[in-house]
């Protein structure tokens, strides 16, 4: 199997589904002659023509809304938002109509769409090229919300988001496009080259969502992460030697909650961590279902490792950033308790 | 004041301009609506736009031709009803006779469900009275499977199309045989079979969304075309921007229709922007086709609307309609119009009722007569009150029977996830 | 002192800042001329004149946008958004715009506006007049969050939000405008006559923002509410005659957490409430919080006791509403452990 | 392709309408951009609109009258760099020098910290070259305490109203002297002392900002107006609509500019809709003034900013004003337009340089040599190297200093709550 990277496995996924499915569209702000900003959409215009790939107006509500018609009508649309900061003059369109269309006409209409956008931080992008809206859209009813953290998942959830017949907001991890992240920004940044998950079949595939990964066995403390943190994750345990559980959610709406639960109730303590600010994240949900399914295993507080309730400050993006050191001080605290 | 020609402010062109240094302090303008309740109805604003002068031009040419048309008003009946001028677009009489039915009966809907609301049957109600000839002209203008993304405002459109005044009671009852099971609002009805879009209570909403879908049918080389409305008041949200931008970056194959019916709520059209320009030249910026007709003329809407319609088919782009008329009801069961306006407006307003100017044109024509609609007038009361009868055999929001409960967990999703059925049994039942 | 009910308090509030603020204005959809469809802005255009209370375009971006601005040259507007469920066209300037102007701009321009959005259920308005976003707020920093459960502290805390230099989002249970809601709807309707809250001074006053109010004591539970389900809760208490402890949150963000650890770490037991659908509710953090703070003196799992994450259905309203029956089978829960 | 008479794909107005029945599949249009990269470049379409032509308007006329404006395109300096026409500003030497210095050092100033961020010493920058008459000539013709809402690619108007480059360099290295403190991505400046607001990631946030700022100063009877800017690629965005809707209703004292540089990164204007009108245009379906002027003409844009600001000031209302020009660069340090335009198009377009068109204009008026301009060019590269010699030594954001990263933690509110003294503490430091 060849070896890509996020970007070549998300442009693979897309090739896929342009490739079976005439119905599959995809449009965005450069995403057609151009190939969008992060490439993910290289080579496709001039694979599978104007009307299939093509660049709309810088306006993220008109093309969601287009996207809504179009799967009105039978279509498949993809739509590429260029940054996950720039949703915000969409966010009518996905939570009023995309949402909610299915519930209200009674089964009637539905929005078969896929929203991607690049999230996150780590490329000094400042505060709008880096954030985290992720729990914006998991409050949604209506939405389901994926984040893959490798070249695998990446293409494999993004076939299930597309094939799915709800609307699915695909967060892309912009920090683990061209290779992994352990959050140690001195060290020499590493390709996907070396990665185990790099091995992604050309052809179709499914990673299906609301099935989470346990990237890593183990029995001190549950780990709960996903998307860029699963790798800064991976590198605390390494370099605190914990024997922490780290599972990789995957899709965060729907939740697979028994593997949360099951590695919990074996573990008795669990790390949330996400690069959102912390106050109503996505980690608060967790730490509420958590205490919730968990209340008599549970030997210390969960702890909520995530970035600060400030933007994303450019100068100071590694003292934002969640990194293994903020990690590795969390699995120590839920470890004392 | 006049919507083509804003006084400015004390400073209008006819005066100097002010001297280097005496420039005057700024000041802020907030429109100010006359007249008030209590006052005397006065329509003499507006330019007397009379019927038949408005020339039909061919549905290839250019956008730009048609941006004058921005400043006319398509009229075809003229006051005496005779249909004149090359708008005319020469229905038989069966046709408009088919329409005025269509039209006498959305009204006598509208004034049963208003009725049933009052009596505390259901929660809300919204009529169109006034506005009858633009949801049903323009239904019988556009082919029956073509797709329509209306508003709150459009029932005449699927009472136009032939759909069952039951099913749309049983909406407004939230009843067991209520198609979109209990969950909407009264009047936000959804009718795939009838190529109705589900009507979203966010404003604007469907308007890209029609783009959208038009963009669809072109790119799968299909015939249909999409239709859109919009109140004039909405149009200052940002979906109606984006209809306008796609629509005329992609050419699509939709029809956007403003209904300026002159309020929105409370306030008056010049608060979303009446008072300097008309709606129909916001297509100027675009370089979209535009178009705007007397909204209360039943031959004129058919036309404009015609034309537009086979504009989009022969891929010649979009258009956007401005159909002018006024709310004659109350903007809903939870409005009270004497508020903010005189109570006799609606008598007064120059461009007449659609009804009675229908019904005038087909009895000069020897097609129709007086005796013949009060006739009508009765049916159409006892149809209404049979359907409302069986309707509400099945049930009423305050009476019952609804679905059950249970139902409200699904649809959500295609299927259910776990939270939603954890969810479920928490809720018992 | 008179008795007020929340849009008379509501009125009095913003006529008390209109008179001794010149920089005050009030804006949004039918609030001149008409006085709000909710009757709060009644009379105030009269008073004041045209140039002070004007209704605007349909157009919450264009709304928030104009008060920002207006807030950059120094004024402190009053926007109404006629339902908390029509913000959402208006969500990039509040989150892109007002939230991050003070921080981006190194504490240059700042943006002192308050947004006024009746919230919640109650009145059969369906999914599109019933809404509780208020977690879409409290996640985004730079944004204060509020909502009042009577018309005493509607009124203070008004005055508070117009009065403070940042953004606040002032959330107005619209069920709890003409009287109290104890959450049976069966019942007669109650006016706000005969409580004890009602009582509203005239002139001008503040309830700081990020003070809570423990409406009744207790020692067995801890109930944490905000807006209509204060009442409910009291209800449930009464019904069941469970000696819980009620807060009264009524500033979400900033919260005052010191008034929420005491309790429950006296009680041991926290139920919170609210009718927002559950998952990433601001429940949800409240419960990450308590069990963070308070982890060794929870004898329980912390109970969510929310709307469900399902758009507010029009038929079932009560059905969808977490009534009181609903909050006493949460109590046991939290009893029983 | 002609942005004012689009083709009407196969079927315009020369071609009979379809007959009933045989109508043809519909087809979904998508604009194509051509000359693509490796292409020679071809500006053909554009059409060739001499100085001098266009008629001058009293500042006080009625918004209609301006119209046809949108349609043309306001120029004064001729191709030999005569001064013409009715829009000619007859700005003295002095003022023309200062603006040509103004405009050289922006350039020099972009070229310097493009090299910065290309070595490493930042993250991230954006020129304006091409566009320097733009914010320069606006700053020159605003009265300096007139509220800007820029863009990213105004830096003119900071260097035209004198603000220091060094302080502009501090903010875009994140350096201890960083008046943003580090927070913000490089260029998105604020500078409350040269009524500059601070510019948004979002685009289009601020041009109803600008408008409802416009408003507060109308409000308090004040002289000062508000100015912004947007991309005509951003005006897509539903900030653009709003900002004409509210200027419109409330006649805001307030001049809005689109910067049309044919480009929004990598897709043409066409995407953006001017393949069927310009962007003056959107103006007249809101009742607005508009002006189209070329982009490259300082004294053409010094004129026609003028004549808004001075019909904003007299309560006359809003002017929606497109600037003609092209994006020289490219999009950003993060951009690669060699991806998707031919290398050579910014030599070949037909409204040139602005720097060399002015340089020449005062040559020719015996104001302005060769000589001196190539000095002048020298003397700015000297100037903009000490400056960054010094702003270097507050710091760069690879080698620092910075402010301390416990900063971060203030202005998110104007007191610090509890959960963010206690998040700081959890950071240490
Ligand atoms: C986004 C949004 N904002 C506000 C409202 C509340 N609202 C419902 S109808 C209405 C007035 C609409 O007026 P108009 O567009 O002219 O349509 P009309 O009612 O006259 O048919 C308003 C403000 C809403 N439903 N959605
Ligand atoms: C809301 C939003 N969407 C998308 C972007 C990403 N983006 C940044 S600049 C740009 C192109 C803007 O083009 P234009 O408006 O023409 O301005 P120009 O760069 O040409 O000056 C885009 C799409 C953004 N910053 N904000
Ligand atoms: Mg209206
Ligand atoms: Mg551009």
């Amino acid at each position: 199997m060849p070896a890509m990277t996020m970007v070549q496995a998300i442009n693979s996924g897309l090739d896929v589904m342009l490739g079976r499915d005439p119905d599959v569209l995809i449009f965005g702000e450069d995403v057609g002659f151009y190939g969008g900003v992060f490439r993910c959409t290289e080579g496709l215009q001039k694979k599978y023509g104007e009307q299939r790939v093509f660049d709309t107006p810088i306006a993220e509500g008109g093309m969601l809304a287009t996207a809504v018609g179009m799967g009105a009508y039978g279509l498949r649309p993809i739509v590429e938002v260029q940054f996950a900061d720039y949703i915000y003059p969409g966010y009518d369109q996905l939570v009023s109509a995309a949402a909610r269309l299915r519930y209200r006409s009674g089964g009637e209409f539905w929005a078969p769409i896929t929203v991607r956008a690049p999230c996150g931080g780590g490329i000094f992008g400042g505060q709008t090229h880096s954030q985290s809206p992720e729990a914006l859209f998991t409050h949604v009813c209506g939405l389901k919300t994926v984040m893959p953290s490798n070249p695998y998942d990446a293409k494999g959830l993004l076939i299930s988001a597309v094939e799915d017949d709800d609307p699915v907001i695909f967060f892309e991890p912009k920090r683990l496009y061209n290779g992994p992240f352990d959050g140690h920004p001195d060290r020499p940044a590493t390709s996907w080259a070396q990665h185990p998950q790099n091995e992604v079949p050309d052809g179709h595939y499914t990673v299906p969502l609301g099935k989470a990964a346990v990237v890593r066995e183990g029995g001190a403390v549950t780990v709960l992460a996903y998307g860029t943190m699963v790798h800064v994750a991976l590198a605390a345990v390494e370099e605190t030697g914990i024997d922490a559980e780290i599972i990789d959610l995957r899709s965060l709406l729907p939740l697979d909650i028994d593997t949360v639960v099951d590695s919990v109730k074996k573990t008795g303590r669990c790390v949330i961590a996400h690069e959102a600010t912390r106050t109503c994240g996505y980690g608060a949900e967790l730490a509420a279902l958590v205490q919730e399914h968990c209340f008599y295993h549970l030997e210390a507080p969960i702890v909520r490792v995530t970035g600060w309730d400030t933007p994303y400050p450019h100068a100071f993006e590694w003292a934002y950033f969640p990194g293994p050191q903020r990690v590795a001080d969390g699995l120590r605290r839920a470890l004392e308790g | 004041m006049p919507p083509l020609d804003p006084p400015l402010d004390g400073t209008s062109a006819d005066q100097p301009h002010p001297a280097e240094g005496e420039t005057p302090r700024l000041k802020l303008h907030i429109p100010a609506h006359q007249p008030l309740p209590g006052q005397r109805p006065d329509f003499s604003y507006l330019p007397r736009l009379p019927a038949g002068t408005v020339e039909r031009p061919d549905i290839g040419v250019r956008a730009t031709e048609t941006h004058h048309l921005a400043y006319s008003l398509i009229r075809v009946l003229d006051d005496d009803g005779k249909a004149v001028g090359p708008w005319d677009p020469q229905l038989d009489p069966e046709t408009l006779r088919r329409g005025l039915r269509a039209m006498m009966l959305t009204r006598a809907y509208d004034d049963r469900m208003y009725r049933v609301q009052r009596q505390g049957k259901t929660s809300f109600y919204m009529k169109c009275t006034g506005e009858e000839a633009i949801g049903v002209g323009q239904a019988f203008a556009l082919a029956p499977d073509d797709m329509c993304f209306p508003t709150y405002r459009q029932q005449g459109i699927l009472i136009g199309r032939g759909w069952p005044i039951v099913d749309m009671m049983c909406q407004v009852y939230s009843n067991a045989r209520d198609r979109l099971k209990g969950r909407q609002l009264p009047v936000l009805y959804s009718a795939r079979d009838a190529a109705f879009f589900s009507i979203a209570g966010n404003l604007g909403n469907q308007y890209p969304q029609a783009v959208g879908w038009a963009m669809a049918s072109a790119y799968k080389g299909d015939r249909r075309i999409a239709a859109s409305w919009i109140g004039e008041g909405s149009t200052a949200e940002p979906d109606f921007h984006h209809a306008l931008t796609f629509a005329a970056v992609y050419r699509a194959p939709v029809v956007l229709n403003v209904v300026n019916n002159q309020w929105a709520i409370s306030s008056h059209q010049e608060i979303a922007g009446g008072e300097t320009a008309t709606f129909a030249a916001r297509a100027i910026g675009f370089g979209l086709a535009c178009l705007r007709v007397d909204g209360n003329d039943f031959p004129a809407v058919y036309a404009a609307t015609k034309w537009a319609a086979e504009r989009a088919r022969a891929n010649h782009g979009a258009t956007l309609i401005e159909l002018f008329t006024y709310r004659a009801a109350s903007h809903s069961t939870s409005d009270d119009p004497s508020r903010y306006r005189p109570e006799d407006e609606w008598q007064n307003w120059p461009y007449g009722d659609p009804v009675p100017r229908l019904s005038r044109h087909l009895t000069l024509r020897g097609e129709w007569s007086p005796e013949r609609h009060k006739q009508l007038e009765g049916e159409l009361v006892d149809e209404v009150r049979e359907a409302g009868r069986e309707a509400e055999k099945y049930g009423t929001l305050d009476q019952g029977p609804n679905y059950s409960a249970k139902t409200m967990f699904e649809d959500v999703f295609k299927e259910m996830p776990w939270h939603l059925r954890r969810q479920r049994q928490e809720f018992g039942v």
